[in-house]
């Protein structure tokens, strides 16, 4: 009798996983996944803390917060930063004081690790938000984060 | 020989009006071919598209939406891909044979079609040895298969054409031998007299237990027949690559592709003409109209159709020892079984008629 | 008598060998298996590896502690936070650093969301392998749900690189304790339907069970570990044996099955899927306040010596070696990696089955080919 | 077992015959019964240490390496029979394999660790024989580091290609073009 008992246990448990495939079909309007990417993109919002890529946020004043102390450069594993600094005059104090002349990213070998911001003394550089880092020319990868002509925010020492 | 109840004669009453008897057969022919040819190259792209919803819909996804209303272009554009793709093959490749198998598969698919009865009148080709047709010609489709896999000088092919070879052999039996459970009911082989039959109640209906399980045993051979889930060892991606197809591209590739698509129709069309009545409206409700015959009989196909896809989207695929041992071990005592057991309910007269 | 035998030799069957992958839906990345094969029956199998090879040991020697960790994340990419942490703790054992207790425990509940994630895909995977491609995406739903914990709270849904020897990057977020509760609740409902709709299947019944046995001799000869040397009742959970983090304060069961087949190795990672949910509830609903990271010295020299830290990855046990001479690089890291030694059991499993049976032997090995090549 | 009487016994399988200059050379394949009842405080060949590791290390002469990892494997109070890691090292003059091994009855582990000083032709026994996976982490030592194993059964290069030209791991390795040296 075993052939036969085999033959319905067998048929039953078919009928049981077409049931769970069933009742997701029936509900497949509003059970659907699917991210329909480019149509939604008004309503995408990614989470704050998501790391699309490295940004140096600018006040109002093209002020920015970065010292040019290196530590960044350091942390980085990949050699993704690279700061060209020069010495330029405090003209409050008279002092030579170190300040960037380019902070350069290269997305293209930044593996989002985080280490740079984490060892920012200043909280000069963020994550942004964008994932759209798609290009045409890979040198649009490399890119200047301190805006031209933007300048160290006063009070700010590493 | 006059064939009865069919389009064919229509056409060729009114081709006679223009040349001699002859030359109107031939022209009769090819045209009604020409239309089938049309007409399922398209339906069977909309199957693909169906295929593809369903498929979207049990996986919680949304399926091809973007080309026409509801991707129902989707295919079409396909096809001109496909159409316009470079056709590739492999170096010492049986050349002559390499090419000649997709259309083996397409034609034997085409074929069986010629049979179908859609409604009373829209039938090409009602001959009276109908379901004896269906059976060999769908078994046709396996040599291109076994051709396809063998020439492409291929391993994974090969390994994929020798299955479908075994299970072609093994599971052709089932289809016969549940199919031959129903004729003992009808007492013919012609099509339109098994639809005849019919009118007092659907076959699975008069044959009511042993009825039911030529139908599961059918409906489980059928899906091995069109090599698909979970029957489908032909092609098993996760083992064979692509399988026998694994060297085809371009509109061969589409054609062993759109074969499928067919043969699973016709399984389901078989399905539907000898357990479901055909063209016949449930309890006779449209008998007044007679093209909506059209309507139901594609609607029972779908139906089945339909079936065979939740098959596919459901179940793990057997292990080819496994497919041999469901096979020989399970379905064919069964069906013998069965076969006596409706012969003595059609000689007890113990048939359920409406 | 004379006529039969050379019937018999223009019949001989002949082996031959067929490549199966770098690029084969089965072998799930960049595996090169070269089969030897007679029709279906699997002669032998030999592994060919190497093609992502990054030597990540090699470019250890040459990082700093801090750096390293985001190394690991490119192993094991699916069980990432559990490689981070193994490296965390390796640097924090050395240097005897007392880590808060909100660290350990946040490390653990996130350690089995990631184990979780693991065998969610896993199991889309492997129903996939055996033809049933309808629960990928099932298991990737769900598998969803917990990347978007991940990028809430640790700003990647992958390569998190949540941990720093010390400690976290971050804090949790704000909704981290609820959005676990609702996974928790939802995932409880769904293991259930993966039972229902795979587990029982008649058709996945046959193709696992009784297919690529190992015995427990074997599995423990092999360095099998993880889910895979769990099925053939290797009791190897590292959890258990050597606790790490928050897991000495929790209380679960080892799941352990002795059949050794490619169906018991499914039910321990089915299994483990309500032990780690077991011990996420037991741990969310008290995660101690405190520092979420302790100082370190912004460089980080660990002592002279050899430190060895395992952890329990959702594909096994993970171990880092570390030779230190003192400086700010290790001299020689090494990983063992789960992965490695369970692929080394493939050949012994799969031959003499046939080659759908390989593919799912394969698939309850969870291979992960970062893992291997590293 | 703890670490001391894990030090004795396996002290005592080895036992060092220059210290017993009088005593009658010793078999080593005997049984261990014979040899602690006649140097029980023999000096051995093999050097313990547990500074600077969370194991109990012992380094063995790579002529007793595969006799020594075949006791431990065997012997019933030892059972050593889950090697999980095999480490290839470069220690800049020597070159070695750290062998890390567990024992699943008695939840001890050891490290056994093996040197030669011949860079050119580092060659030491397979262990394969006794745990199966070394088969493949000897492979990879072999790919990375050139040590050679007898007896193993497929030593060949498991990573990289077979024209790869010398061994990456190694400390004295450089490829200009591929290594970015910080």
């Amino acid at each position: 009798m075993g052939y036969f008992s085999n033959i319905f246990n067998g048929i039953k448990t078919l009928l049981t996983g077409m049931s769970i495939t069933g009742k997701y079909f029936l509900n497949s309007r509003k059970g659907a996944i699917t991210q329909q990417y480019p149509d939604n993109r008004e309503t995408l919002k990614m989470f704050d803390r998501f790391r699309g890529e490295v940004i140096m946020p600018h006040d109002e004043n093209n002020e920015h917060a970065c010292t040019g102390c290196q530590k960044c450069e350091i942390a980085c594993p990949n050699g993704t930063i690279e700061i060209i600094w020069d010495r330029g005059i405090d003209e409050e104090t008279g002092k030579k004081k170190k300040k960037i002349d380019q902070f350069v990213y290269h997305l293209s070998m930044c593996t989002m690790c985080g280490l740079c911001i984490d060892v920012c003394p200043t909280d000069a550089i963020e994550w942004g938000q964008n994932f759209e880092n798609s290009v045409y020319d890979r040198t649009a990868l490399t890119r200047v984060l301190n805006e031209p002509e933007s300048k160290v925010r006063a009070g700010i020492e590493d | 020989m006059r064939i009865p109840l069919s389009i064919t004669d229509n056409i060729q009453e009114w081709l006679v009006s223009m040349m001699s008897e002859s030359a109107a057969s031939y022209v009769a022919m090819i045209i009604v071919a020409l239309i089938y040819l049309g007409i399922f190259a398209i339906a069977g792209l909309f199957l693909v598209l169906i295929e593809r919803r369903v498929a979207a819909w049990f996986q919680l996804r949304i399926g091809p939406n973007r080309v026409g209303f509801q991707g129902l272009l989707q295919t079409m554009a396909d096809a001109l891909k496909l159409v316009s793709k470079e056709l590739t093959g492999t170096d010492r490749a049986d050349k002559f044979l390499y090419n000649l198998a997709p259309y083996f598969v397409i034609i034997s698919a085409l074929m069986a079609l010629g049979v179908m009865p859609f409604t009373k009148e829209f039938q090409a080709f009602d001959i009276n040895i109908g379901i004896f047709f269906l059976i060999a010609i769908s078994s046709i489709g396996v040599i291109g298969i076994l051709l396809g896999g063998w020439a492409s000088n291929n391993k994974f092919a090969l390994i994929g054409a020798m299955r479908s070879g075994v299970q072609t052999i093994s599971y052709e039996l089932s289809v016969g031998l549940s199919l031959l459970t129903m004729i003992l009911l009808t007492g013919s082989l012609q099509l339109s007299e098994i639809v005849e039959v019919q009118k007092g109640g659907w076959l699975i209906v008069q044959g009511h237990i042993p009825a039911i399980i030529a139908f599961m045993i059918y409906m489980i051979a059928g899906t091995a027949e069109t090599n698909r889930a979970p029957f489908d060892m032909v092609e098993a991606e996760s083992e064979l690559g692509a399988g026998f197809h694994t060297e085809y591209s371009g509109m061969k590739f589409a054609y062993f592709f759109l074969a499928e698509f067919i043969n699973m129709f016709l399984i389901a069309a078989i399905a539907a003409t000898v357990f479901f009545g055909a063209w016949l409206s449930p309890f006779g409700i449209t008998e007044s109209i007679p093209w909506l015959g059209v309507f139901w009989f594609l609607a029972k196909t779908l139906v089945l159709v339909f079936l065979m896809m939740w098959f596919r989207w459901t179940f793990p695929r057997l292990r080819v020892d496994q497919l041999l041992t469901l096979e020989w071990k399970y379905l064919l005592p069964i069906n013998l079984v069965n076969i006596v057991i409706m012969a003595f309910i059609v000689w007890q007269k113990l048939i359920i008629q409406i | 008598m004379q006529e039969t035998t050379t019937i018999n030799n223009n019949f001989k069957s002949e082996e031959y060998f067929i490549n199966m992958g770098p690029q084969h839906p089965a072998t799930h990345g960049v595996l090169r298996l070269l089969l030897t094969i007679d029709g279906e029956i699997i002669k032998k199998v030999e592994p060919d590896l190497g093609y992502i090879h990054r030597s990540i040991e090699k470019m250890c020697e040459r990082d700093s502690y801090q750096q390293i960790v985001h190394l690991t994340d490119r192993m094991d990419y699916l069980s990432s936070h559990i490689n981070n942490e193994a490296v965390c703790l390796t640097v924090e054992n050395a240097l005897q650093l007392e880590i808060p207790e909100r660290v350990q425990v946040i490390r653990t509940i996130i350690g089995e969301l990631t184990r979780i994630a693991s065998h969610c895909l896993w199991w889309g995977v492997m129903g996939m392998d055996v033809g049933a491609l309808t629960t990928y995406f099932y298991g990737f739903r769900d598998r969803e749900m917990i990347n978007d914990i991940f990028e809430e709270t640790c700003g990647a849904r992958l390569t998190m690189n949540y941990n720093v020897p010390g400690g976290l990057m971050w804090d949790i977020h704000e909704n981290f304790v609820k959005r676990v509760k609702d996974f928790v609740a939802h995932f409880k409902t769904k293991i259930p339907e993966y039972d229902r709709l795979l587990t029982g299947n008649v058709i996945f019944q046959k193709r696992t069970k009784g297919v690529g046995i190992l015995t427990k001799e074997d599995a423990i000869s092999f360095g099998v570990s993880g889910p895979v040397g769990r099925g053939s009742g290797f009791s190897c959970d590292v959890r258990k044996y050597h606790p790490y983090s928050a897991l000495d304060k929790v209380t679960f069961n080892e799941a352990l099955r002795t059949e050794g087949d490619t169906f018991a190795r499914y039910s321990v990672r089915i299994q483990e899927m309500w032990e780690s949910l077991s011990i996420i509830e037991q741990l969310i609903d008290n995660i101690p306040e405190g520092e979420f990271r302790v100082k370190t010295n912004a460089v980080i020299k660990l002592p002279k010596g050899e430190f060895y830290q395992k952890v329990e990855t959702a594909r096994g046990e993970l171990g880092v070696y570390v030779i230190s001479t003192g400086t700010k690089n290790p001299y020689r890291l090494k990983f063992r990696s789960p992965g490695f030694s369970n692929l080394s059991a493939l050949s012994h499993m799969a031959t003499g089955g046939k080659i759908g049976d390989l593919v799912a032997t394969m698939a309850t090995l969870d291979l992960v080919i970062p893992d291997i090549d590293r | 077992m703890t670490n001391e009487t894990l030090q004795e016994l396996l002290g005592s399988w080895f036992p060092n015959p220059e210290a017993s200059v009088a005593s009658e050379p010793v078999e080593v394949t005997e049984g261990e019964d014979a040899i602690e009842a006649k140097e029980p405080i023999n000096p051995s060949l093999l050097e313990f240490t547990e500074e600077g590791s969370q194991f109990l290390n012992v380094l063995v002469k790579p002529e007793n390496l595969h006799q020594l990892m075949s006791k431990l494997k065997t012997t019933a109070e030892t059972s050593f029979d889950y090697l999980f890691c095999l480490s290839g090292v470069d220690w800049g003059t020597d070159l070695g394999i750290v062998y890390h091994l567990e024992s699943t009855k008695h939840r001890h582990s050891i490290v056994v660790k093996v040197k030669t000083e011949d860079r050119e032709n580092p060659t030491f026994d397979s262990v394969c024989d006794i745990w199966r996976t070394a088969d493949f982490h000897e492979r990879e030592v072999f790919d990375f580091f050139g040590i050679k194993f007898n007896n193993h059964p497929n030593l060949k290069r498991l990573f990289l290609t077979d024209e790869w030209d010398g061994f990456p791991l190694r400390k004295d390795y450089v490829d200009e073009i591929n290594m970015v040296v910080k």
